[in-house]
Order: C-alpha cells, then structure tokens, then sequence
C-alpha cells in the first residue's frame, strides 16, 4: 500500500491531522505524523521527515501532504534524491482524508496523488 | 582557493551569523516568527561542530557538510535554502583542491538557480534572492564588489512587498521592514571578503 | 474586526488549527475553536459553535470555516438565523491562515470570506 | 392528529430507537464511525426530557421543541439533519390545535425539501432521503403505505455508492450495506403506524 505522511510546522496539529484522517478513511493504509523541529519547536524537521517516510513505506511509494512554507522546502529537500516518495499540492486535512481514503483501497502512488489533489476542487457547500 | 580558504570562509560566516544573532531575529520579529538569527546560529553551531569532527579534503567537502549540516540543523524555511545553496556550490566547484575564482562565481551562479527552484522564488520577492542575485554578476568582478551588491541588493528589500515566505501573508504590511533571509545572505558573502 | 471560528470533528484539531493560524497571521483578528461533541468526543456541537461565535463577535461579522461533514451541517443549522455569520468554502488550515490575516487587515466581511476561498486555488509548489 | 398524538409519535420514536440502537451503531461501524444508534439515543433521552420539563401547547410545539434539542444534543450529522425534519415540521404544521392529514403530508414534503437542501442531497445518494423521499407522496393515501415506502427505500440503500456523508469516502465500498440514517428514517415513519 502507498503511504501517508503530514508534515507540518506544529507536532500536535500533524498528529490530529493523522487522528481525524484514520478516524474518517480508517488504517487500511500507513499514515504518520512529523510535525516540528527536532527539539519540538515551530518548523520543521527533516530527521522526523525520514524516520515519518521510513515508518510507512511498504515499498509501493510514499506521498507527503505538507502544511506551508518551509514544510513544503523540508519535503523539496527531501525528495531531491528519492523517485518513490512525492509531494501533493494538496490542502492539508482535506487532501490527507482523501489520499487516504484512496491509499486504503490499494490504489498506487499516482492515485493517490491524484485524489490528495483533487480535494482542493471538492466544495463543502454543495 | 584551498580547503583551508573555505574553512576559515564557514568560520567567519559562523562568527558574523553569532555577532548578528539578534538582530537577524529582530528583523524576523518584524515581517517573520522571529527565529532566523537563533535558527542559523543553531545551524551553523553544528557545521562547526561537523566541520571540527571529520576535518574536510576538499573544498567540495566544506561546503557539502555545511549544506548538509544547515539542512539538518536550522528547522526554518532558511534550513533547506541555505543548505542547497551550500551544497550545490559544493557540487558545482567539484573535486578540485583548489577553485579558480571563475569557478567560484560559476558556482554560485548555480546557487542561485537551485535556491529560486527550490523556493520558486525570483529577485523581487523580497527573500535572501534579493541579495543573492544581484552578487553573482558582481562576483566575475571581485568580492569586494559582489558583497556591496548583496548589502545593496538587502538594503532594497526594505520597499518590497513580500511575496514568498512566511513574510508574503502580510501582503502590503511587509513593507517597510528589512528582508531578515537577504540580510544573512549579505552578511555570508561580506564574509568572502576578510578571508 | 471580523471574527473568525473554526470548527472541526475533532477539539484538538480545531486548537492546534487556531494555534498555527495565529502564529503565522497574529493576533490582531480574534479567532476561537470549537472542536468536537459538549462531552469531549468526535462530532460537533452547536452549543460549542455559539460560545466561540460570541467569544469572536465585535459586531463586523464573523466568518466559519469547517473541517468537513457534520461541521459543515451545524455551521449551517447555526446560521439559518444569523445574516452577520458566514461559512467560508475553504480548505480548512490554508483557508484560516489566509482569512485571519485578511481580517487582521481590518477588512470587510466579504473580503475575509473571499480570501478564506481563494486559498483553495494557491498551489503551494508554485 | 392533536398535541397528544405526537408526543405519542416522538415516545414511540424514542422507544424504537432504544431497541434499535444497538442495530444503528452496528450499520454505522459498517460505512461510517460506529455512533448512529448512540447519537440518537442522546438525542432523543434529551428530548424527552425537554418534552417532560415543559409540556408543549401544540403539536408544532411538540416537532418544534423535539427538533431544537436534536440540533443541540446528537452531535453527529443527524442531529442538524433530524433536528431541521421536526423543526420543518412543527413550522409548517403552524399553530393549528389539530393537524390534518394532509397538512402533516404537505409538511413532510415541506421536510424533504429542508433536509436535503441542508445536506445538499437528493435520492440516490444512500442517506435518510432515500427512506423520507418515497414516504412522502405515500402519506397522501396512508401512514401504511408511507411506512412501507420508507422502508423498502432503506432497504434499496444497500445497493447504492454513498455520495453525501462519512460514508462517501468509501465510494465504492460502501456498496453492499444498508444506510443507518435511512434506516432510522424508516423506523421514525414507521412509528407513525402505531401511534
Ligand atoms: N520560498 C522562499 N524562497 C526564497 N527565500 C525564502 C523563501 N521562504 C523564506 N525565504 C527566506 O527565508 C527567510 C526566513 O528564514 P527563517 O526565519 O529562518 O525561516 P522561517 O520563515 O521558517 O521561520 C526569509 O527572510 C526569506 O529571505
Ligand atoms: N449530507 C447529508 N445529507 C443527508 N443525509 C446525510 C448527510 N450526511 C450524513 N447523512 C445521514 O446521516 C447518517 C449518519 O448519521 P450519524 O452517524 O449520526 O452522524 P456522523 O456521520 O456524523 O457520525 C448517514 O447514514 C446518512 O443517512
Ligand atoms: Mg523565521
Ligand atoms: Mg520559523
Ligand atoms: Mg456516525
Ligand atoms: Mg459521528
């Protein structure tokens, strides 16, 4: 199964981000916070990034959902060098639900992707 | 230019990052979180550290441990930045002992384009690219020239309106305050000078 | 100044939600959660709605933002009577960042749902 | 129908979804989050004791208060849904001491209309609309056919891709099982046979 992580400026709202998403798309596929710096400050971490892409790749490819700024360069980075872990242009919660909604179905990496994308385009309002 | 040069180069810029700490924050308090002079002093702590630790061969090595270093160490958007543009100067420069100042300036003009590629940023959007772009022409010069381009080119941030970085959600407010990121990156490429 | 309330399934999500929005846009726009049941578990509740609407209210208006699901169904039970408070169709982090530092601006109520909105269409890797 | 015959109606409804809570919850944990028959018997423990408190004048006062504290008590996507049915309900029956038969089918029909523009729904999306939408042109003949209507519609949900609720996010899987709203919906009309 393709894999989820959240990376975020803040630890707790990457963890309640992960919560609400299995709490809506269920466990069937691997997602994992990495929220904050090192030392647990506001920012981001490029060692929790690892160790968050590490904990749930099952070798069929790995999306991140970042939050903003320099979430989205920590995870720019981090792919520099890796061809199976992608990023999603996606909104944060909306596109961590349906990426994992949809990795849950054993869809592959491009899926995945596809439908953290799409959220940015589902109204909530209609 | 030796190992030896670019080491005494990460020293000094380490030494100014520390002088400047408060300020650079000050600056960050203004149009930012008020963490880019503790987040590179935190950083470059640990690519003195790195550097003491396993003493570089070449002048490739200073600077890809220092990228590497600031990558892993800084925890802000400044973290990744200056970490690609260390380290592709790092990979442009090569393997050899010693770097032709041609090199030198091809080099950081390579810096450049990693650093907008990756922050998707160009010159004008008030980020340490203000200060960068304007030096690397004035590098094929001499250092003297390519530093008061980058202090000029930081200064001139100061009418801009922020549009990347935290800085870009103030949107007009971010007028009027000095770009903290083209501040340390003025402060980097002064360093080149007293080497 | 027009207030802002986010309301999500989750009472920790919505905090962390405020806490990130703040320090990225300040605090010159007053915003508050109102995150999951009256008992502490996952829903939403209407009751928790008013409080944080009224703890927000200045008298310029008030804008929502959802998370999804039964947010979005007591946001609009809430409104039915209310022509001062607005739901925004926002992504729900992205669009709280952008509304709060609109309305820190001192802008309308029209402008910070419109800046809410048109965080949906901002790509974050470009 | 007076005010006697909806507070039997909604004692009845409360009774039913006591017996059924157990069931609710169990269609729920299928294609949603495991609450339905709880939130309902929060729900309605509330309102009987809202109706118990201050008994209520009329029959609107009876759907209107029962819709009031649904919204406040349920805490899932029911409670505003359900909660909207009622207070559509008692407002469109207005202030009459006795409710005819068609004045309750045309505030059915005026309820369908509330719920699904609440819920942005319509039939075929596997929610309560599809046990309330076939039960309300049934109520012109009889509660019978109403109640009958309203539960050959829950049980068509079995078949349907949700499209509106938690269960939408299953697409596909949420095929196969019967919706928990519209079964609820379905037992609610149904209580109006016995009353
Ligand atoms: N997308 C970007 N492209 C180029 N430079 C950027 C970008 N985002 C931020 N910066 C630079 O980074 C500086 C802020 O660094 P720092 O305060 O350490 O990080 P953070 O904003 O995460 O707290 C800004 O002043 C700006 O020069
Ligand atoms: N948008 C909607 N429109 C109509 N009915 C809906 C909608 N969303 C959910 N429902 C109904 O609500 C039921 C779920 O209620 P419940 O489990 O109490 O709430 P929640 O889904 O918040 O846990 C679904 O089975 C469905 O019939
Ligand atoms: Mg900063
Ligand atoms: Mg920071
Ligand atoms: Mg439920
Ligand atoms: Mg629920």
């Amino acid at each position: 199964m393709v894999g989820l992580v959240l990376i975020s400026h803040s630890a707790r709202l990457a963890e309640e981000a992960v919560a609400l998403a299995v709490g809506i798309a269920g466990d069937d596929a691997p997602i994992h916070p990495a929220g904050g710096t090192d030392d647990g400050g506001l920012g981001t971490s490029i060692a929790k990034l690892e160790t968050a892409v590490a904990a749930v790749d099952q070798g069929d490819g790995v999306v991140i959902l970042m939050d903003l700024g320099s979430a989205v360069l920590t995870a720019r980075t981090f792919i520099e060098d890796r061809t199976d872990v992608v990023l999603a242009d996606a909104p944060f919660i909306e596109g961590a639900i349906s990426a994992l909604v949809t990795a849950g179905t054993g869809a592959d990496l491009a899926a995945v992707v596809a439908a953290a994308e799409e959220a940015r385009t589902i109204g909530k309002l209609c | 230019m030796d190992t030896e040069f670019f080491l005494r180069w990460i020293a000094a810029v380490t030494d100014r990052v520390r002088a400047e700490r408060d300020h650079l924050t000050d600056l960050d308090r203004a149009i930012g979180d008020a963490d880019h002079g503790s987040n590179l002093d935190r950083g470059f702590t640990a690519v003195e550290e790195a550097l003491a630790a396993t003493p570089p061969a070449t002048p490739a090595d200073v600077l890809v441990t220092t990228g590497t270093t600031l990558i892993r160490k800084v925890g802000g958007a400044s973290g990744p930045l200056y970490g690609t543009m260390f380290r592709t100067l790092g990979r442009s420069i090569g393997d050899a002992p010693d770097v032709t100042a041609d090199a030198l300036a091809d080099a950081f003009s390579d810096a450049l384009a990693a650093i907008a590629k990756l922050g998707s940023a160009a010159e004008g959007d008030k980020t340490m690219i203000d200060a960068l772009a304007p030096a690397v022409p004035a590098m094929r010069t001499s250092f003297d020239a390519a530093a008061q381009a980058a202090l000029d080119g930081a200064e001139a941030t100061t009418n801009l309106r922020a549009r990347k970085g935290r800085a870009s959600y103030l949107g007009e407010r971010s007028v009027g305050h000095q770009d903290p990121g083209a501040t340390s990156m003025a402060l980097m490429i002064d360093a080149l000078r007293a080497v």
